[in-house]
């Protein structure tokens, strides 16, 4: 055998080991370990989407930090967590869930983030054979707001439907009151995707219900051209548009609006067309553009000072970019890490001091109560809405703010939390669920416990 | 019948677009006989090292020529690194290297500046123009201009200098060219290094639309059927390729997506390549091979 | 006398314009060796080309074995039992000498793609009648011994040999040889002249070849037809052709 | 030039392989053997993360391989194969679910297999790299079709699949266990009969069409069926492939795990592996599966913390990238060549 076929060999004998031990670690326990609460975080710094993902690990891993350095963990327990990259795929997702949901040094996994509207909807079944609840904030499936076909699933806060019905309850705030929603044409531009097909069935009950018409308008995957699209708009005219994008699709739709000369600040943005990362490349022509969000934007509220005071002064903030903190995502991943914690922090009251795992953390997301006490406690008030989970209701909020763009920076201009007509849309989304449950053989848990 | 004008021009404008992209893929086709998927990362790479220059407060035109000299030296470097080695290799193993290669460019661009979104101005009105009912994009007509000084920059380019005629003497026959005295090697180098400027007019064009940010790389899935309708060959054919998958496809998006229910963009101008194809298997204006037994 | 194997009648051929063959009539006989001879650029290999459907003729008509065609598709050909070598290297060059002459069987498979894949009854048999057929040619032709090589690491007067292999398998009535000598020393040569006399008796095939080399062809075949720029300037036995005026003016006299 | 061409392929597909063949079946069967017996040892991460993706991208690399390495028809096209045989599969296990779960897969293969072979009508005229271009029509139209058409994942809000209950004579295979067994029996038996299919008139067809298609007519090859044959084969078994992905892997699934990446990643695994070889084809899925989860693991236990979490994954993806280009330069039969290399090197060894 050639020596350089024997070099080659043994360098492939290397990675072999280096494999096999790094799966090794990742596999021994310690004892010592076992005080600390292991969130693994599936995050996607690589790939079309990674500008908009930065931001959320640094608000998250930011509040860990904060629990761990001013709180000294919550009620004692640190927290620890690492990262692992999905690339926003669903294969790679499944990897890191794979990966991770053993938990880490005998600490188990609470709560899986996983960070992708795709994921999470292949994890839906995995995890509730696993145990370990995933928290969707603000995408995955709508339907599993239904806790008892879907226990794992947890869309807290603010699902697609709610987000719709809300932009809908902000026109007619601006119009003066729903019954002057009659008549108006509300278009919405969305991405011609799972995710952006979401809000197809409630719009439509809900212009049936209010006598606006609906007009769906799709921008094809990824969204760099959107000539065709709005010359339609053009054509037909409508008062409103309701632009769910998700990465490049958001600044061209905006600049293309420009061009054919729709007036920006009748466009409102979706939760993930709502961020600076979409607004900011559009340019001056993004000023007066309008989004619905349910992670406010701003670095005043109080969580935000004590964050700036105890870890970005101190060097300790994962934000690769100062100008970031308190920018939308941000304080979507502070929102995030929030519910996280008071999660766990309910299940502990309920299990006891110790690291929980993601049987009692389902339990804790579903009696989870975040008053407005708590958050004032918190200093979130104004950045998260009041929310009170249940087995029935996996939702809790379904309130967002409109913000609106002033070139700079984002200013709330709606009148607090506009409200989404959940009592209107829950009975169709339980329909929807108990569909889901018959096909696949899922029989409901009884929600009365 | 003005939507449709309107549509139609719009289309037209945004086909402009993806021909700026796709002549930079015919040039290193010609020269090196390879579809060059990784042309995508530069036009990326491009945008982003101009953005960032000017971000810490670069003059615009410092950091123009500043990125010019990195593209041209990256895509000197792709040629001598990867395409040398692979010289003779089939040609979808040559594609998919320059696949590869993208994923290596694309690490290390982001590496080096990051992989957040940034605005970039070239300071070009766009208000739109109305003639008639008719509205058209400042910014639009101003990309189709760049284009056509581009365009008619490569052809004096090709059809005049001497780089420009042994290059074309290359594609028939190797040592025609080495007859007129140029190196194929520095030959090779003198057309990637054109295709990284182009890649760098592209860059900002497109970055000024949409934003600097790793989207940019998806621009060559437009490019490439442009390509296959114009020829590989041809930066004519890159032109009119591109003037038909814009205009078509928007059209197509009006009115086929009505009926089909819409986002018929994303495979229209392939379908339509493919039925170019059958009647022309080279493409309109690409060379056609001489079978011979 | 029986009906000739194959009538051209007027066939022309051009290539943007420049006429490749121009008008060209003539017979071959069954049973017979015809030799075209002409220098190169004569239209011989496109006159192939025609014959069996690689190219199409612009006009004139052919006939083989009693049916008239212009055009032709190059599988119909095969299976009329025009078989063909060619004059640059198109053998299957990653395949061993058996699959390239196997290959060759091929259009006799009566076997489907499912019984291929699961390997039933006539599959089987069909496989083994295939073996024997194949290494009886490659016995024929002295081949036994490369059997198993790879065709491109064989040398070049070995792979002709391959190639004609592949054309005789399949026992075609006529079978077409497009300079199966070219680049053979005189040894190879002799050689590959007893295998195609051979294959013309043992098999009765007619043969129509394509040749340079004077003393070959006239040691070879039965019937000789000279082109010179798409014309026919000569046809008839070799002694016919070797006095022919024409011919010596337009060919013989320019060959050293 | 020739987009496929397979110039550096020597020696592929002859049958002078007997002498060592005991040997083969037997290492093949002491290997199928050692994977059956691998739920015993491995985890829920091994199964689900590593071995299942990389079965089936195994399969999925023998359907293009059989196009692309033996047929010489290049295509991009297969992730689009992919998604039909998923959605196939899905609806055949939802309209008519008394069918059995094998024959499900196959009838979604042969689905697949037609869809293929319309998609394949155009290599009767276009070839080399038109071609593999035109095969994108393919991709992006399917990728669209089951987007767009609510019908075919049954009206979900989602317009994305869930696997059935998976099960074979009453055995319940969604487990980890079930489900790898499952992979593992069709891995290995769509490769017995693909190494059948190879070694046949078929295969021989095939060859000869991928080495010199004008030749292959002149002496009465059907070259046009052949090709379409292949197509159809091809795409049968990327159909079951991407049933499998669906089901037997990720669980739930829209459109998109069935785009041009995907497609990219199978074209990868044969180039990389080897084109016209059926090892290559699991060499190529080992290279495109695991390599990145290698560099991951040793990018985190050697640098964890110590870089930032971005730019780790940006090295990772560039290092991954300069790995695919230098074994493409430095391989150019692929990486099965190499270790048929170094099997011969052991095997003679051994029987000295």
């Amino acid at each position: 055998m050639s020596i350089r076929k024997q070099k080659r060999i043994t360098s492939r004998a290397i990675g072999l080991a280096a494999l096999v031990l790094s799966l090794a670690v990742g596999a021994t326990a310690s004892a010592e370990d076992a005080k600390t609460q292991y969130f693994p975080l599936a995050t996607f710094r690589v790939g079309a989407y990674a500008s908009s993902g930065i931001p959320v690990w640094a608000g998250e891993i930011d509040y860990f930090r904060y629990i761990n350095e001013v709180e000294g963990g919550i009620n004692g327990i640190k927290l620890v967590w690492d990262e692992c990259e999905t690339n926003w795929e669903v294969e790679k997702g499944i990897e890191c869930y794979e990966r991770v949901k053993a938990g880490k040094n005998g600490s188990p996994v609470p709560i899986f983030l996983p960070h992708g509207d795709p994921i999470s909807k292949a994890l839906t079944e995995k995890s509730v054979a696993d145990k370990i609840p995933l928290v969707t904030i603000a995408y995955g499936r709508t339907e599993a707001i239904d806790g008892r076909v879907f226990p794992y699933s947890f869309p807290v806060v603010f699902s697609f439907w709610s987000e719709a019905s809300s932009a809908v309850n902000f026109i007619a705030e601006k119009v003066g009151g729903k019954d002057k929603l009659k008549g108006l044409k509300i278009a919405t531009v969305y991405h011609d995707s799972p995710y952006g097909k979401e809000t197809q069935v409630p719009l439509a009950h809900l212009a049936k219900t209010y006598g606006f018409e609906d007009i769906q308008i799709p921008v094809p995957h990824p969204g760099n051209e959107q000539s065709a699209q709005w010359a339609k708009i053009r054509q037909l005219k409508p008062d409103w548009v309701f632009l769910r994008g998700w990465g490049v699709m958001t600044p061209v739709a905006i600049k293309t609006a420009a061009k054919v000369g729709f007036p920006v600040d009748h466009i409102i943005g979706g939760i993930w067309s709502g961020s600076e990362e979409d607004v900011r490349p559009a340019g001056a022509v993004g000023k007066g553009y309008l989004a619905i969000t349910p992670f406010p934007a701003g670095a005043n509220f109080e969580i935000h000072q004590k964050l700036k005071k105890h870890i970005l002064d101190k060097g300790l903030s994962d934000l690769k970019d100062p100008k970031s903190f308190g920018s939308v995502y941000y304080n979507s991943g502070v929102d995030e890490a929030i519910v996280a914690v008071e999660a766990i922090r309910t299940a502990q009251a309920h299990f006891g001091v110790r690291p929980i795992n993601g049987e009692e953390a389902q339990w804790g997301l579903e009696h989870l109560d975040l008053s407005e006490k708590r958050l004032a406690e918190i200093g979130a008030t104004g950045l998260q809405q009041p929310l009170k989970l249940s087995a029935k209701d996996h939702e809790g909020g379904g309130a967002g703010k409109v913000l609106q763009w002033d070139g700079e920076k984002w200013n709330v201009v709606s009148n607090g939390w506009v409200k989404s007509d959940r009592e209107l849309l829950l009975p169709l989304i339980y329909e929807r669920a108990a569909a889901y449950a018959r096909e696949r053989g899922i029989t409901p848990r009884d929600a009365t416990n | 019948m003005s939507f449709f004008v309107e549509t139609f021009i719009g289309g037209l404008l945004a086909g402009v677009m993806y021909s700026l992209v796709a002549i930079g893929f015919v040039l290193i086709y010609k020269a090196s006989g390879v579809f060059n998927f990784a042309q995508g990362s530069m036009v990326l790479c491009a945008g982003l090292t101009f953005v960032t220059m000017r971000d810490r407060g670069i003059d615009f035109w410092l950091a123009g020529l500043i990125t010019l000299t990195i593209m041209v030296a990256i895509a000197i470097a792709v040629e001598r690194v990867v395409l040398r080695p692979l010289v003779n290799r089939p040609q979808i193993t040559l594609f998919m290297a320059t696949l590869g290669l993208s994923f290596v460019i694309e690490g290390i661009a982001q590496i080096a500046m990051g992989a957040s979104v940034h605005e970039l101005d070239l300071g070009i009105v766009d208000t739109p123009i109305t003639v008639g009912e008719v509205q058209v994009s400042q910014f639009d007509l101003v990309a189709a201009a760049t284009a056509g000084v581009l365009v008619i920059a490569l052809s004096i380019f090709f059809n005049w200098t001497r780089v420009g005629i042994a290059l074309r003497a290359i594609a028939d026959d190797p040592l025609a060219a080495r007859s007129i005295g140029i190196r194929l090697q520095t030959l090779w180098q003198i057309v990637w290094g054109v295709a990284g400027f182009v890649s760098l007019v592209a860059g900002l064009l497109w970055g000024a639309r949409q934003g600097v940010q790793f989207a940019l790389t998806l621009v060559v899935l437009k490019a490439l059927p442009v390509l296959i309708i114009g020829g590989f060959t041809s930066i004519t054919g890159a032109i009119v390729g591109g003037l038909i998958v814009g205009a078509s496809d928007s059209l197509a998006e009006i009115y086929l997506g009505s009926l089909l229910g819409g986002s018929v963009s994303t495979w229209f101008s392939y379908v339509l390549a493919v039925g170019f194809l059958l009647v022309r298997p080279t493409g309109l204006f690409g060379d056609a091979p001489i079978e011979r037994i | 006398m029986a009906e000739p194997i194959l009538q051209l009648r007027d066939v022309s051929l051009s290539f943007k314009g420049i006429k490749a063959l121009n008008a060209l009539s003539f017979d071959v006989e069954r049973g017979e060796i015809c030799a075209l001879i002409g220098p190169n650029g004569a239209g011989k290999s496109s006159l192939l080309n025609i014959i069996n459907g690689v190219y199409r003729a612009d006009s004139g008509s052919v006939s083989f074995d009693g049916e008239r065609f212009v055009r032709i598709r190059p599988a119909r050909a095969a299976h009329l039992g025009i078989g063909r070598t060619f004059q640059h290297n198109a053998l299957f060059r990653h395949l061993s000498v058996l699959d390239n002459v196997l290959a060759g069987l091929i259009r006799h498979s009566r076997t489907t793609l499912i019984e291929h894949a699961f390997g039933l009854g006539r599959d089987r048999s069909e496989t083994r009648a295939f073996g024997r057929r194949a290494d009886e040619i490659i016995g024929f032709l002295d081949l036994a011994r490369h059997r198993d090589r790879v065709v491109s690491t064989l040398p070049y007067g070995v792979q002709k040999r391959v190639d004609l292999a592949r054309a005789l398998v399949g026992r075609p009535s006529l079978l077409l040889l497009d300079e199966p000598m070219a680049g053979m020393n005189q040894d190879e040569k002799r050689e590959m002249s007893s295998f195609v006399l051979e294959a013309n008796r043992s098999f009765r095939t007619t043969v129509v070849l394509i040749e340079h080399d004077m003393s070959v062809v006239m040691g070879l075949s039965h019937h000789v037809v000279v082109l010179d720029y798409g014309r026919k300037v000569g046809d008839g036995t070799p002694e016919e052709v070797r006095r022919n005026p024409d011919v010596i003016a337009a060919y013989l006299g320019t060959v050293h | 030039m020739t987009a496929i061409g397979t110039d550096t392929i020597e020696g592929f597909g002859s049958t002078d392989e007997t002498a060592r063949s005991w040997l083969r079946i037997a290492l093949a069967v002491a290997l199928l053997a050692g994977l059956a017996a691998v739920p015993l040892v491995a985890n829920d991460y091994w199964l689900n993360a590593v071995l299942i993706p990389f079965l089936i991208m195994s399969l999925t690399a023998l359907g293009l391989n059989l196009l692309m390495g033996y047929a010489g028809q290049a295509s991009l096209g297969s992730g689009g194969f992919m998604a039909v045989g998923a959605y196939a599969t899905y609806n055949i296990l939802l309209r008519l679910p008394e069918l059995p779960l094998p024959v499900n897969l196959l009838l979604g293969g042969v689905i697949s297999g037609l869809v293929g072979v319309i998609a394949g009508l155009p290599s009767l005229r276009i070839k080399g790299f038109y071609l593999v271009a035109s095969t994108l029509a393919a991709q992006f139209v399917l990728e669209w079709l089951f987007n767009q058409y609510g019908w075919f994942s049954n009206y979900s809000t989602s317009s994305s699949i869930s696997a059935p209950r998976l099960a074979i004579l009453g055995h319940d295979l969604s487990s980890p266990t079930g489900r790898y067994l499952l992979t593992l029996a069709t891995v290995a038996i769509v490769t017995v009969v693909a190494i059948r299919l190879v070694r046949s008139q078929t295969g021989r067809t095939w060859m000869a069409i991928r080495d010199m298609d004008t030749a292959a007519s002149v002496i009465g090859i059907p070259v046009a069926a052949g090709k379409l044959k292949a197509f159809f084969v091809s795409s049968l078994v990327i159909g079951i492939a991407g049933a499998l992905w669906a089901f037997a892997y990720l669980g739930t699934v829209d459109a998109r795990s069935f785009n041009l990446d995907r497609s990219f990643q199978v074209m990868f695994a044969i180039i990389i592996g080897g084109m016209g070889s059926i090892s290559g084809n699991y060499v190529g899925a080992a290279f495109m599966i695991l390599l990145p989860i290698l560099l991951d693991h040793v990018g985190g236990a050697v640098f964890g913390g110590a870089i930032d979490p971005g730019q780790l994954e940006n090295l990772q993806k560039a290092l991954f990238g300069a790995l695919i280009v230098w074994f493409l330069i430095k391989e150019p039969r692929g990486l099965a060549a190499l270790l048929s290399r170094a099997w011969t090197q052991l095997a003679s060894r051994f029987e000295r």
